[in-house]
């Protein structure tokens, strides 16, 4: 064990609202560990970070570093100790390139004055090789998929080479493949003396690849533990309070009538690149068809063309027989489709309004809200702290701003909303992600409720775990194709899929057609 | 008809749209770094007027045009300091922090210029001086193009240059790309180490500066001497032309050099037998006319990829 | 809650009385009678009947533009459309009023319902012109309001002239268009239930009706309005109509009650005071009138004062800006209001440590 | 009343001047300011004078007027058209009061104005002169005159007021010469300068070789474009090329003259004779040449650049209007249609 070269002390955190978010926590760490922070949403582990990294002030304690009493007041005084943060939800501008983004801040100049924006993407490039990803620098990165977004915010603090180095749940939107390399490169970081903090809801990669964990509850610290003694079990007791089971038990599907049907469908995207190209495929109620892929392969975009963000050509995409290209997304979200969204802070919430304002928006107009002109907010209370309280979204009052949730409530916000409305068609891109354990067996166990009253639900995720566990149907795919179809989920393995993932294997024509049902 | 082409076609018509041009271009720029920044700058025309005082004041006090210029160009700079402080320390809303600088610049001057000029209108009774008019060298030869280009005020090829010098500053500086990263998403700035409330207190103070170098091109070149409320606006229509540019550089010159274009043809058509008040309602409605055009294209290039698809 | 309360008034009061002592400072230094001057701003406008009376008169207008603007800002289209509409909706009031013979009371109604769609026209414009094309509402309404000036000049100077007026005014109002004055020794008018009514009015329906909602949602975040269904399209320009016609009728309403005929040269300017008064009621409909009260307040108070001091009118300028200023600002006495919180959080955890013992 | 009126001394007369602006306009309302200094000037001690902006805002006018009316003031003066109706309302309920406005006058039929005196102007009478004057050197062999036949009008805004001098301006034009060309310009404000060159130097280079202004600070823009294009220009209101003779004079060379109208002389003229006991209260005067309340510049440009027999036509035209010899067209009254054909006439 190394000498330990950070140490808060006794921080306590009161947000504007009054909300405690730390309470007196005491939290420290040793040179060339990678240590954990787990804890339930609103636990407080964002914000102890966000104090570490001179985001937050906090109301009373103190920082050591290397014995040192240090005062980080800003970001600037954290980098400058040597202090790196990945947040998670993302810093990044987005009409800046990759590289822009990258260098921001430290930027290579040519002579005293001017930019050089050669060198800059030179060093983007080799830093992103390092790290076996696979970006394209000179990309604005409002054009990019979100997992890319991650990478860009590992490489900013990567680049900076800070010797201490925070990470709020950098893998969320990781494949298992890039999340095995991060860890790589984390633990070779690691050797050359850097320490990592690293906040993560996925109970296996703490295990794996930490030597410590500080728990959380509630604003207070439960305790540090060496991750060998401790089992996932004992980690997400410790967390929640309560046993935790970590699958989802469900019964075999009962498929029935079809209520989506693609055909067809390609969709070319800004730049002229075909980010769908020519595909088919069906989802039956009382089924989970999930989609697995590596990030950037056309997801988005199928939930978009299907949700109506994105307009899609006539008869390629119809619900219940119904051709949407004609709809308006009113109209469809009135045909019963839900839809939980990739970037929950872009188009799940508002944030700047309650979760009140927030959990009926797609429920606002109807007439059991309503009072002839006026709306009934009477009811509209009731459902909300119902809402709040069915999924244990942690807040003061629904009448608090969205803003002020953790990232994980804002997260269920978005949950219960979309499940509340008792949808025909589900569609969840990502539905846990951000969620500690023992809300994501809820949502989980919901979302197969949800199937087992005749809803249908496609259900797209990076996190493989969760698709294979979920789903009864799945399809994989690769730059914009449909490259698999397995009717039975069960009789997968990760790695077989991951080949798929990566374009390595590709089914046959009439494989992937099995997934039409005509 | 025919004597509205003589018009527009003559040399002097083309002289004067650059002329007109010029304070529209210097305030606009000011609003562009402003408004890159995130930090949207309504107190262009108070600054102008403060900047126009000072101008004439200081040539006046020290008989050096010059020092009247940077007199004006320190006043305007401060001006913007004064409008980053309300907004950004005392956390005052911005826009209403500018509506309230606009408030006090217009009686201000007003204020200042009778305790030095003992007048409540204009300064004529200061021997206040202007800045130099330049003879281009070579282009001076030219017939045609002499006479529109050559021989303006020193400010009006400054606020050329100033076009660049912002679109080099912008693209091409460190300083620039914070300048951006902070306008568009000031906590992804904060988390890389760059002081926010710097850079704003920068882009606000630069544009006062720009702003007031219009300012001083109004009472030490356009004309020669500081009114009451002389700016007339100028200040919200380069706060339109930065808009209508798409906020960037190039686009902001070109969208001043068209509502130059419309005030100078405004101002020559009287002559022709319409309404005075259809007349001044010209720039304003090729501004709309112009700003329909520039968006509509923006969306048509979207439409034309979606037909694509189809 | 009633501790924020109390706090926002104490803040309020003590940016007022800093206002009040930079205001006292260049009073001291622009007049030789700093006392008369700064009780004139201060409770001249209480002095008699008729000055409280112009307070009220002037928070008329204040009230409409007020709301206005905070409608349209509410659904963040942030414009100024609110000036032209209020003009030419005065315009259009006008022709109503000398041209078309009606009954009393109908009279001064009809024209303010043209009033207010006229001005709905005008603000509508933007609208259509930022959902259709992407225009930016700023610079087309703020161009769109130099048009209608020139426009409803143009119409009155060349159809509704008065000849015989040795000015550029209209002919005068019919007798049966002017609206009711309500006190004796004051101006007050009718209006001042119009605006009592959609100050009411514009509350219920951003907060307690569902259009209102839609336009909440589309002002704080227009992705997450149309990913939720909102046609955002529609109530961007609904919010516009809204403001427009609020502005329009409220220009009616000034002309119908304070003036005799139409005698503008130039923009009022209440649109920019709409602004004023909106930021400073936080966009909230049931505010407006405090906000457009204490502004009318300060004016004619600083109106009182340059009458019967030596203090000019420039000075009270300067007085105003820095007042408004310093009202708004919001990190005044932050730091006290944290460490307020911070020891009542504290308090409730030793309570609840207490409690868990 | 509003404010304890401090108790006036027996005799001293207590004179307000309400402005329906602001002061600064080089105009009028400057010009009325000025007499009130005259009257200071000339009485001392006798006389306490104030002036009062009430600003552009109509709203504020009328409450005014009944504040100074219940203050101890012992004569308000008050000028425009503007203030008509209000005054007509207010003078009658404060008989013991004096009024006097200026550039308009009441209907003395509307109820008992027996205290209110107003006063008129001939502008369209001065403004004829300029309209001479001005086809005269356009006409002439001057040093930056051209061939052509064409001059030049900068008004403020399309208002009667202006258009009065439009008027004596067209008509003592085309007295000189049938085919004479006015190129009018309205700026649209009274204070754009900058727009105002911008007019005056569109005139300049469609032909016109002098101009007349009458934009009160915006018209001092076609003074700076007169320098700028060399070519001549008519002030108006106060003698303009005194204005810049110090502290500009090449501009100020260029000023052959300004038309006067001395609403500082009107009022001083006014309280003179109140003072004498001889003011007309209940009457309106209409001044012209002879009470020296207009009037065209002669100072040392006008004699040293006008050839001779120009000076003598003016003169004698001065007085051939003033006997009335010659009828100088109003616009006060005039329609728009009418107006419109009057102006197309000469484009
Ligand atoms: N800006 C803020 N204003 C007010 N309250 C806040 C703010 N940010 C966080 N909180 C509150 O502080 C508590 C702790 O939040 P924090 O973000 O630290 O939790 P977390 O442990 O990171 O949770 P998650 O796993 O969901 O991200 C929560 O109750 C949250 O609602
Ligand atoms: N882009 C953003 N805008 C506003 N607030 C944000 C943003 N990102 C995060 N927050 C706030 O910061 C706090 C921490 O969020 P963040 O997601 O970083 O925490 P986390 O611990 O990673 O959460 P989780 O475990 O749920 O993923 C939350 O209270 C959230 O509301
Ligand atoms: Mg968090
Ligand atoms: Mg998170």
């Amino acid at each position: 064990m190394g000498k330990e070269i950070l140490s808060m002390q006794n921080i306590t955190k009161v947000y504007p609202n009054g909300i405690v978010a730390n309470n007196r926590v005491n939290f420290s760490i040793t040179k060339g560990e990678i240590h954990a922070l787990v804890g339930e949403n609103g636990a407080g582990k964002s914000t102890l970070m966000k104090i570490l990294f001179g985001l937050e002030n906090p109301e009373e304690g103190e920082i050591l570093l290397d014995g040192r009493k240090l005062s980080i007041t800003s970001p600037n005084v954290a980098i400058l100790n040597g202090i790196g943060m990945v947040h998670q939800h993302f810093m990044l501008v987005p009409s800046l390139t990759v590289a822009e983004n990258i260098v921001l801040g430290s930027e290579p100049r040519k002579g005293k004055l001017f930019l050089d924006m050669d060198k800059a993407i030179i060093m983007a490039e080799d830093l992103a090789e390092k790290y076996n990803f696979d970006i394209d620098v000179r990309a604005h990165v409002k054009d990019i998929p979100v997992g890319t977004k991650q990478k860009v915010e590992i490489l900013k603090a990567l680049l900076r080479g800070a010797e201490i180095l925070i990470l709020d749940e950098p893998t969320a939107v990781l494949t298992p493949q890039e999340t095995e390399e991060l860890f790589k490169e984390l633990i070779i970081l690691k050797e050359k003396g850097h320490t990592i903090i690293f906040i993560s809801h996925k109970l296996h990669e703490v295990k794996h690849f930490c030597d410590r964990i500080t728990i959380m509850r509630n604003g207070r610290s439960m305790g540090v533990y060496n991750t060998k003694d401790v089992s996932e079990e004992d980690i997400s007791r410790l967390m929640v309070g309560r046993d935790v089971i970590l699958t989802v038990t469900k019964n075999k599907a009962q498929p029935k009538e079809v209520v989506l049907k693609v055909r067809n469908l390609t969709f070319v995207n800004e730049f002229g690149k075909k980010a769908l190209d020519d595909i088919s495929f069906s989802v039956r109620n009382g089924e989970i068809l999930g989609v697995a892929g590596v990030e950037g392969n056309g997801q988005r975009e199928l939930v978009e063309t299907i949700t109506g963000l994105l307009k899609c050509g006539k008869n390629k995409i119809l619900i219940e027989g119904k051709d949407i290209s004609v709809l308006g997304i009113k109209e469809l979200r009135d045909l019963g489709i839900s839809h939980i969204p990739e970037d929950r802070m872009t188009y799940g919430v508002a944030e700047n309004l309650t979760i009140e304002q927030n959990l009926i928006s797609n429920t606002y107009d109807k007439k059991e809200l309503n009072n002839g002109f006026l709306m009934d907010m009477k009811k509209i209370i009731d459902t909300t702290v119902d809402l709040v309280k069915d999924y244990r979204i942690k807040c003061n009052s629904p009448k608090q701003t969205v803003k002020m949730l953790s990232g994980g409530n804002i997260q269920k916000v978005v949950v219960a909303r979309e499940f509340a409305t008792e949808p025909k068609l589900l569609v969840a891109d990502q539905p846990t992600r951000g969620i500690d354990v023992g809300a994501t067996e809820f949502i989980r166990t919901k979302l197969v409720e949800l199937r087992d009253d005749d809803s249908a639900v496609l259900l797209v995720s990076a996190d493989l775990n969760e698709v294979m566990e979920l789903s009864d149907s799945l399809i994989v795919m690769f730059e914009g194709k449909i490259v698999a179809y397995f009717e039975d989920t069960d009789k997968i393995t990760e790695e077989e899929l991951g080949l798929y993932m990566l374009g390595v294997r590709k089914q046959t024509n009439e494989e992937i057609g099995g997934v039409v049902y005509e | 008809m025919n004597q509205l082409i003589d018009i527009i076609f003559s040399a002097s018509f083309g002289y004067a749209v650059i002329r007109v041009t010029t304070p529209i271009l210097f305030a606009a720029l000011g609003s562009l770094i402003a408004d890159r920044a995130g930090v949207i700058n309504i107190a262009l025309e108070g600054t102008m007027l403060v900047s126009a005082l000072t101008g004439v004041a200081i040539s006046a006090y020290t008989q050096s045009a010059w020092i009247g210029l940077l007199a004006a160009m320190i006043a305007g700079g401060l001006v913007g300091l004064l409008l980053a402080y309300f907004s950004l320390n005392l956390k005052t809303d911005i826009v209403l922090s500018g509506i309230a600088i606009n408030l006090m610049a217009s009686g201000g001057t007003v204020f200042v210029l009778y305790l030095i000029a003992k007048d409540r209108g204009i300064s004529s009774s200061l021997p206040s001086l202007v800045l130099p008019k330049i003879q281009l060298p070579l282009i001076d030869q030219i017939p045609v193009i002499g006479a529109i280009f050559s021989n303006h005020n020193v400010l009006t090829y400054a606020s050329l240059i100033a076009v660049l010098i912002v679109y080099i500053f912008l693209y091409k500086t460190p300083l620039g790309l914070k300048v951006r990263a902070v306008g568009e998403n000031p906590d992804a700035a904060d988390s890389v180490g760059i002081s926010v409330i710097r850079v704003q207190y920068f882009a606000l103070i630069t544009s006062g500066v720009l702003a007031g170098m219009g300012g001083a091109y109004m009472s030490m070149g356009y004309v020669s001497w500081f009114a009451k409320n002389m700016t007339a606006g100028r200040g919200f229509i380069a706060l339109a032309a930065e808009a209508m540019g798409g906020a960037s550089p190039v686009g902001t010159f070109l969208t001043s050099l068209l509502f130059g274009f419309a005030d100078a043809l405004s101002n020559n058509l009287q002559s022709l037998s319409v309404p005075a008040e259809f007349i001044q309602t010209i720039p304003y409605i090729a501004t709309i006319v112009g700003l329909v055009i520039y968006a509509s294209r923006k969306t048509a290039q979207i439409n034309k990829i979606k037909q694509q698809e189809k | 809650m009633s501790k924020n309360l109390r706090f926002d008034i104490l803040r309020t009061a003590l940016a007022i009385g800093i206002a009040l002592f930079i205001a006292l400072v260049i009073i001291l230094f622009a007049s030789k009678e700093p006392f008369t001057a700064i009780s004139q701003l201060l409770i001249g406008p209480l002095g008699t009947v008729r000055h409280f009376g112009n307070v009220i008169e002037m928070t008329i207008p204040l009230v409409f533009t007020g709301l206005a603007v905070s409608i349209m800002f509410k659904a963040s289209q942030f414009n100024l459309g609110a000036e032209g509409a209020f003009f030419f909706g005065a315009i259009g009031a006008s022709i109503i009023a000398m041209k078309v013979a009606l009954p009393i009371v109908v009279h001064p109604l009809v024209a303010i319902l043209v009033g207010g769609l006229i001005g709905a026209v005008i603000t509508g414009i933007p609208a259509v012109l930022k959902v259709k094309w992407g225009a930016s509402e700023l610079v087309s309404s703020l161009m769109l309001n130099y048009v209608a000036l020139f426009l409803g000049l143009y119409l009155i100077n060349y159809f509704f002239r008065d000849v015989n007026a040795g000015a550029m005014v209209s002919l005068p109002f019919l007798e049966t268009a002017n609206l009711l004055v309500l006190i004796p020794k004051t101006r007050i008018h009718f209006g001042i239930f119009i605006a009592a009514i959609m100050t009411v009015i514009a509350y219920y329906y951003l907060y307690k009706s569902k259009r209102g909602y839609e336009i909440i949602v589309t002002g704080e975040n227009i992705k997450f309005a149309e990913y939720s269904g909102i046609k955002t399209g529609k109530v961007i320009l609904m919010a516009q109509l809204i403001g427009g016609f609020i502005a329009g009728a409220g220009g009616a309403t000034e002309l119908l009650g304070m003036y005799t005929r139409f005698s503008w040269q130039a923009l009022p300017g209440y649109g920019w005071d709409g602004v004023i008064v909106a930021i400073l009621a936080r966009n909230n409909p049931i505010l407006v009138p405090i906000a457009a009260f204490f502004l009318a307040y300060l004016r004619i108070g600083a109106d009182l004062m340059s009458r019967t001091t030596d203090v000019q009118n420039d000075v009270i300028a300067i007085i105003q800006g820095i007042m408004i200023v310093l009202i708004v600002a919001t990190s005044f006495l932050s730091k006290y209001r944290h460490k307020m919180i911070f020891n009542e959080a504290k308090e409730n955890l030793g309570e609840t440590a207490k409690e868990g013992k | 009343a509003s404010t304890p009126a401090p108790t006036p001394a027996a005799d001293v007369l207590k004179v307000v001047l309400i402005l329906n602006g602001t002061l600064g306009d080089k105009s009028f309302f400057d010009s009325a300011a000025a007499g009130m200094q005259l009257i200071k000037d000339k009485y001392g001690d006798k006389v306490d004078v104030k002036t009062i902006e009430m600003s552009y805002d109509q709203t504020k006018w009328e409450p005014t007027l009944v504040d100074v009316s219940e203050q101890d003031y012992n004569v308000v003066v008050l000028g425009t058209w503007q203030m008509v109706d209000a005054l007509q309302k207010i003078a009658p309920q404060y008989p013991e009061k004096k009024y006097i406005i200026f550039d308009t006058t009441v209907d003395y039929s509307k109820g008992d104005m027996g205290n209110v005196y107003s006063i008129t102007y001939k502008q369209n009478e001065g403004s004829f002169l300029a309209g001479v004057l001005a086809a005269e050197v356009t006409k002439s062999t001057l040093p930056l005159a051209n061939p052509e036949k064409r001059i030049g009008f900068l008004g403020g805004m399309d208002i009667p007021v202006i258009n009065d001098f439009l008027v004596g301006y067209i008509e003592g034009a085309l007295y000189v010469d049938k085919d004479m060309k006015v190129s009018i310009s309205y700026i649209g404000s009274f204070d754009d300068s900058a727009k105002g060159k911008e007019m005056a130097l569109a005139q300049y280079n469609q032909g016109a070789d002098i101009g007349f202004n009458v934009a009160g600070q915006a018209g001092l823009g076609q003074l700076d474009a007169a320098k700028e294009a060399q070519k001549y220009a008519i002030g108006v209101d106060s003698d303009q090329a005194a204005i810049f003779a110090t502290s500009d004079p090449a501009k100020s060379n260029l000023i052959v003259s300004s038309v006067l109208k001395r609403v500082d002389q009107s009022i001083l003229r006014a309280i003179d004779m109140h003072m004498e006991g001889t003011a007309k209260y209940g009457e309106a005067e209409n001044l012209g040449f002879a009470e020296g309340c207009i009037g065209i510049v002669k100072n040392d440009n006008y004699l040293a650049l006008i050839p001779a027999e120009i000076q003598t036509k003016l003169t004698d035209l001065e007085a051939k209007i003033t006997s009335g010899e010659i009828v100088v067209g109003s616009s006060f009254g005039m329609d728009t249609a009418a107006l419109d054909k009057l102006r197309q006439g000469v484009k």
